[in-house]
């Protein structure tokens, strides 16, 4: 068994099989805690919670324009390499391909050439990220083992697939079987690190909108 | 008690007589106990972004990473993952979480409690939707438990438990009602037997802003209103939502809603004061422990139904205003248009500060900051962002609807000399009832 | 040697990075006398660049056919010095395709073991032309 | 057979010109991608070379590997390959049988002691002493272990002698292993594919003969001449995968208009062979050309590498269960988590109001 028969085999159905694992263990260990809902009466004319919680999911989207002073490189950049990777991971027909053959949908692609500049923007938005995590007195207080870890999985696909899109460093096959070694490890630690916000993000959000929405505040 | 400092030279107060151990144990029981599904999930989702802290009074005007928000949760955070999150038994098994050490919960009293305010303005900045104020709140609890929370919040405790109020005995509070009935000439009521409002007090008004509690009965009588003040139930403010003390606010939260169902009061009118509106109105069912019968409204709130039904008056000023909004009433509790309708009811043209609304920024004394003295240096800093924002815009008068926001901004504006007058919105009110 | 100024520029990346290579080639070959080659049949060459070379290159004075282990062509272009070399295997499949660089292409030059060999041949038929056996001797033999 | 005559002396009986030589040369470069300016060099050193004693022999094969060379040889440039070689043993084009043949395989290695060249095709059956495939009274790994002893190279041609193939594929019956799997101490060079381009084996037989030595290699063994670009590369449907135009089956629009068949499964991104340039059938064709997606014929274990429509980026089948049981535990494992979690919440409040109330 060469490498890329490792990577697509054994490899991907380990990852995918603790992603699996991981995910559901840490949504369930945290959803299945006490809800603690006992409340005082809504306000007068408040939404409902199910539409105080999609408020909530929609309105973080966006930051307050108050906070732009400060946040600014965080919120663009932040924009850049989620769309980045939104776009490369969801849009490149090879990856689409891959999620057809596992869950069985499918959508059309964008070009490769589209998907190879993408790429090149996120890898450098991404670089920007861990440089601005690594100067900025407040980021380097806050961060953690975690947030490197996490960076690095993010980071390694898009380079692995950038480099094996570009055919650098080593032959195809092996910066292909790199690329998807890469993806297995991002879905290995996928729910034991921040990745995880990417299901968590709709639950908080979620949380605190219903929290607010009950309140008749502004989130 | 025992004034203490850390290693690193961080001041931190000691309460009681407990090894170690146990003080590190107790905190830990008591963080344990607030991890629920949504402080759980909070407590997961932080992505380290940073965004917090340019929502936090305290770092803005210091610039210190320290006061980044999600860092003041720290040990919390830890405690969490060591003891409830999905992840823990493996976390304790590995040692991959150690337990949180004391030194560590020493070195964060200060975060936790000095340099928080618990305004929740970080909250509206994190993308992750993470209600920061909340979970900081929740960890004073373990924290209280253990003994470590500031000298003056410990002593407001003592005193509350006391005498049922941090500022008067309860046998004294009739006695005060009536002075202030004689001294501002309005008919009092208190301890009736029956009345459709219990209006409840807070502490400021017993001490520095009397004037409060005549003017609040000006307008009842005015109005024509069946209600009273009652010595069994008055104090609104409860310093056990601040000081992390449950039992205390349990108990607190009890006697005011008790008081109302006694004596059969549809409405209970809390008084200007933030924090007091967050315990009544929305945390009362949790320590009650289930529905609450009455109705529990704010004194602005009360202002607006006054002004908008036409019950009362108002004589015209000619003038403009800022309103400073405050956190717990506005951002956290959603009266934020309220306030607004009684100021245009009186004329007045409101100039909005540059934050204003649920983004206003904080006096920086709430959530016990301002009784902890040890909290004046960067709380006097905090409220330079404030006096910029009230100078530039310009307007003739500053107006603001809670206690202890008025008295934060008036030690402040003393403290830089400045000439500004805060002023109660209440007394606005009160002061220009039209005939 | 024909100079025809109207020649389009080849439009194809390819075809134009082959015209500068061969420039280049026979600059250095009109210097020092160096001959050069360029294979084609190595290149990712679309017909569409194939043809744009050619036009490019033009037509020179010479043009000959081969005929040797199968067919060859090659033509002059109008740059004198530049050959268009196609060697065929049967079925008029393209085996080897190369502009020269060079004076002639070695392959036209008549190999010395081949000249020595031909003589050899010329000889032996000669002098079976200088002894005359008759034919009808020759029929008997 | 054997020859102390030069190759350049047998052209001339046979009234082959140097300018055929000439000619070879130039396409010999050109497939070995050699400066094209050597050729004449290598023409000059083809004339004066030996004629290289091959020995060939087949194991476990179908005889494609033979078709592909054969077949594709019409009388002219490329016979030019019998000249250079003097074929001793071949069981599918050698006249004689039985005794004979193996006596030709015999005087051929006595003969040419440590000069000669084997070509395998096939691959060899290890399993119950190698039973599978014998002949002339030997298995087939005794026939390459005597024959290879005195060899100066062997060449695999063709994907089971160079990797296994297809009799190698699971389950492999017979142990099927390459001729690289055996052969340790001699140079192995491996022209695979399902069959072999045959450019790719006369140049490579070529290029032995013309320079005594190894052609340089990849790290499979593969001429890098021939093996040097993946099929994607050098693909003229390359342009439509850049663009994302791909055909979504074989009888859609995308088909037709000639898109990028990467969707129907083609192996051509992680396939090394010259199938893009030097084409089959005369150059007539390819298979991407002729419609399919290319199947990796010349990659180790194509055959096992899931189905030939699946596309490369693709996991390979048989995700579910292990998916499910991953999922099963971590449902398992959140629940017990936040139960553990409960019980230590509840104990605690009991211990501190059990204090508060003593």
């Amino acid at each position: 068994m060469d490498l890329l028969d490792f990577a697509r085999g054994p490899a991907l159905y380990f990852a995918l099989a603790v992603f699996a694992l991981g995910t559901l263990w840490r949504l369930l260990g945290i959803l299945l805690l006490p809800w603690g809902l006992i409340r005082s009466p809504a306000r007068e004319g408040s939404p409902s919670p199910f539409s105080s919680a999609l408020k909530g999911i929609v309105v973080k989207l966006w930051p307050h324009k108050e906070f732009m002073a400060g946040g600014f490189f965080t919120f663009i950049n932040g924009y850049i390499f989620h769309l980045g990777l939104a776009i490369v991971v969801f849009l490149f027909v090879p990856h689409i391909l891959f999620i057809k053959n596992l869950f069985g949908i499918s959508w059309p692609g964008l070009p490769s050439n589209v998907i190879y500049a993408v790429g090149v923007i996120t890898a450098v938005s991404l670089i920007a990220a861990i440089a601005n995590r690594m100067t900025s007195p407040v980021l380097r207080l806050i961060s953690r083992v975690d947030d490197y870890i996490s960076w690095v999985m993010t980071f390694l696909p898009v380079l692995t697939g950038l480099l094996a899109v570009s055919h650098l460093g080593a032959r195809y096959e092996t910066l292909i079987a790199l690329h998807i070694l890469s993806v297995a490890a991002f879905f290995v630690w996928f729910p034991f690190g921040k990745l995880m916000h990417a299901f968590l993000f709709v639950f908080s959000r979620a949380m605190t909108g219903v929290r607010f929405g009950h309140r008749g505040a502004q989130l | 008690m025992t004034a203490k400092t850390t290693t690193a030279g961080v001041a931190y107060d000691v309460h009681g007589d407990m090894s170690e151990t146990d003080r590190r144990d107790a905190a830990m029981k008591g963080f344990v106990r607030e991890f629920g599904a949504i402080a759980a999930a909070h407590m997961e989702s932080c992505v380290r972004c940073g965004m917090c802290a340019n929502a936090c009074h305290f770092y803005v005007a210091t610039g210190e990473p320290a006061y980044t928000p999600i860092n003041k949760l720290r040990p919390f955070e830890q405690a969490y993952h060591r003891h409830a999150g999905p992840f823990a038994p493996i976390y304790r098994m590995l040692g991959i979480v150690p337990s949180v050490t004391v030194e560590k919960l020493e070195e964060w009293q200060r975060l936790i409690f000095d340099a928080c305010t618990l305004c929740g303005r970080c909250t509206l900045a994190c993308p992750m939707g993470i209600d920061i104020a909340e979970l900081i709140k929740e960890a004073r609890h373990g924290m209280y438990k253990a003994g470590l929370i500031p000298e003056r919040l410990q002593l407001m405790d003592r005193t509350t438990k006391a005498w049922g109020s941090p500022a008067t005995p309860a046998e004294d509070f009739a006695d005060i009602i009536n002075e202030a009935g004689e001294e501002f000439g309005v008919t009092m009521n208190v301890d009736l037997p029956k009345a459709d409002y219990l209006v409840t007090v807070a502490p400021a008004e017993l001490s520095e802003h009397t004037k409060a509690l005549a003017d609040v009965a000006k307008i009842m009588n005015r109005m024509g209103l069946s209600w009273t003040y009652h010595s069994e139930g008055f104090e609104a403010s409860n310093i056990g939502y601040l000081n992390g003390d449950t039992e205390l606010q349990e108990k607190m939260t009890r006697r005011i809603i008790d008081t109302a169902i006694k004596i059969g009061a549809k409405t209970l009118v809390l008084p200007e004061c933030g924090h007091a509106y967050g315990a009544a109105r929305w945390e009362a069912a949790r320590w009650y422990g289930g529905d609450i019968p009455v109705r529990v409204i704010h004194m602005t709130e009360f202002l607006q139904e006054a002004v908008n039904s036409g019950k009362i008056k108002l004589n015209k000023i000619d003038a403009t205003a800022s309103f400073h909004d405050p956190c717990q009433l506005v951002r956290r509790g959603g009266v934020t248009k309220a306030p607004r309708d009684v100021l245009g009811k009186l004329g007045v043209t409101v100039k909005e500060l540059q934050n204003h609304g649920s983004l206003g920024v904080c006096c920086g004394g709430g959530g016990g900051v301002v009784s902890n003295v040890r909290a004046d240096p960067i709380r006097f800093k905090a409220f330079e962002l404030k006096r910029r924002e009230v100078e530039d815009a310009g307007a003739d008068r500053f107006v603001t609807a809670c206690g202890q926001c008025r008295i934060t901004l008036t030690l402040g504006a003393k403290h830089f000399n400045w000439n500004k007058k805060v002023e109660s919105l209440l007394e606005l009110v009160a002061d220009n009832l039209a005939d | 040697m024909e100079t025809d100024g109207q020649a389009t520029a080849p439009g194809s990346a390819l075809a134009l990075i082959l015209v500068r290579e061969i420039g280049q080639a026979l600059a250095a070959f009109a210097e020092s006398g160096e001959p050069a080659a360029i294979d084609l049949r190595g290149l990712p060459m679309s017909d569409a660049d194939r043809e744009e070379l050619l036009a490019w290159l033009g037509d020179g004075e010479i043009a000959a056919t081969l005929a040797v282990a199968g067919r060859s062509e090659i033509r002059e272009t109008r740059f004198t010095g530049v050959w268009w070399v196609r060697h065929f295997g049967t079925d008029d499949r393209i085996a080897a395709e190369r502009i020269e660089i060079a004076s002639v292409p070695d392959i036209l030059i008549a190999d010395m073991a081949d000249v020595t060999a031909a003589a050899a041949r010329f000889d032996d038929e000669l002098a079976e032309l200088s002894i005359p056996p008759s034919m009808e001797e020759a029929e008997h033999v | 057979m054997s020859d102390r005559q030069t190759v350049g002396d047998i052209l001339a009986q046979r009234g082959v010109s140097r300018r055929a030589i000439l000619k070879y040369a130039a396409w010999l470069a050109s497939a070995m991608a050699l400066p094209p300016s050597a050729s004449k060099a290598i023409a000059q050193s083809l004339a004066a070379a030996r004629r290289q004693s091959v020995v060939w022999l087949s194991f476990q094969e179908c005889t494609g590997c033979t078709e592909s060379l054969t077949r594709s040889f019409s009388p002219s440039l490329e016979e030019m390959i019998f000249n250079l070689i003097s074929l001793d043993y071949h069981e599918t084009l050698m006249a004689v049988s039985g005794h004979a043949a193996e006596e030709a395989r015999l005087k051929a290695m006595e003969e040419n002691k440590g000069k000669y060249v084997v070509v395998v095709d096939g691959s060899v059956p290890l399993k119950d002493d190698g039973v599978y495939s014998a002949n002339a009274g030997k298995t087939n790994l005794q026939t390459l272990q005597e024959t290879a002893k005195d060899a100066l190279a062997i060449i695999s041609v063709g994907t089971c002698a160079a990797y296994g193939g297809i009799p190698g594929a699971r389950p492999n019956p017979t142990g099927a292993v390459s001729v690289g799997e055996i052969i340790k101490d001699k140079p192995v060079i491996n022209i695979p594919g399902c069959p072999p381009i045959a450019e790719a084996i006369a140049g490579t037989v070529a290029y032995l003969v013309t320079f005594g030595k190894v052609p340089d290699l990849d790290h499979l063994g593969r001429p890098k001449a021939f093996f040097g670009d993946t099929i994607h590369d050098r693909c003229y449907r390359r342009p439509f995968y850049d663009k994302g135009l791909f055909a979504k089956s074989f009888d859609d629009e995308g088909a037709r208009n000639g898109w990028c068949l990467y969707e129907v499964g083609c192996k051509g991104p992680v396939t090394y062979n010259a199938c893009a340039t030097l084409k089959w059938n005369g150059g007539v064709s390819f298979p991407i050309q002729s419609g399919h997606g290319c199947i990796g014929c010349s990659e180790p274990h194509f055959w096992d590498k899931g189905s030939f429509y699946q596309p490369l980026s693709t996991a390979m089948p048989g995700m579910g269960a292990g998916i499910a049981a991953g999922a099963a535990a971590g449902v398992a494992l959140g629940a017990g988590a936040a139960w553990l979690a409960r019980r230590r919440q509840v104990a605690y409040s009991q211990q501190t109001s059990k204090k508060e109330g003593a």
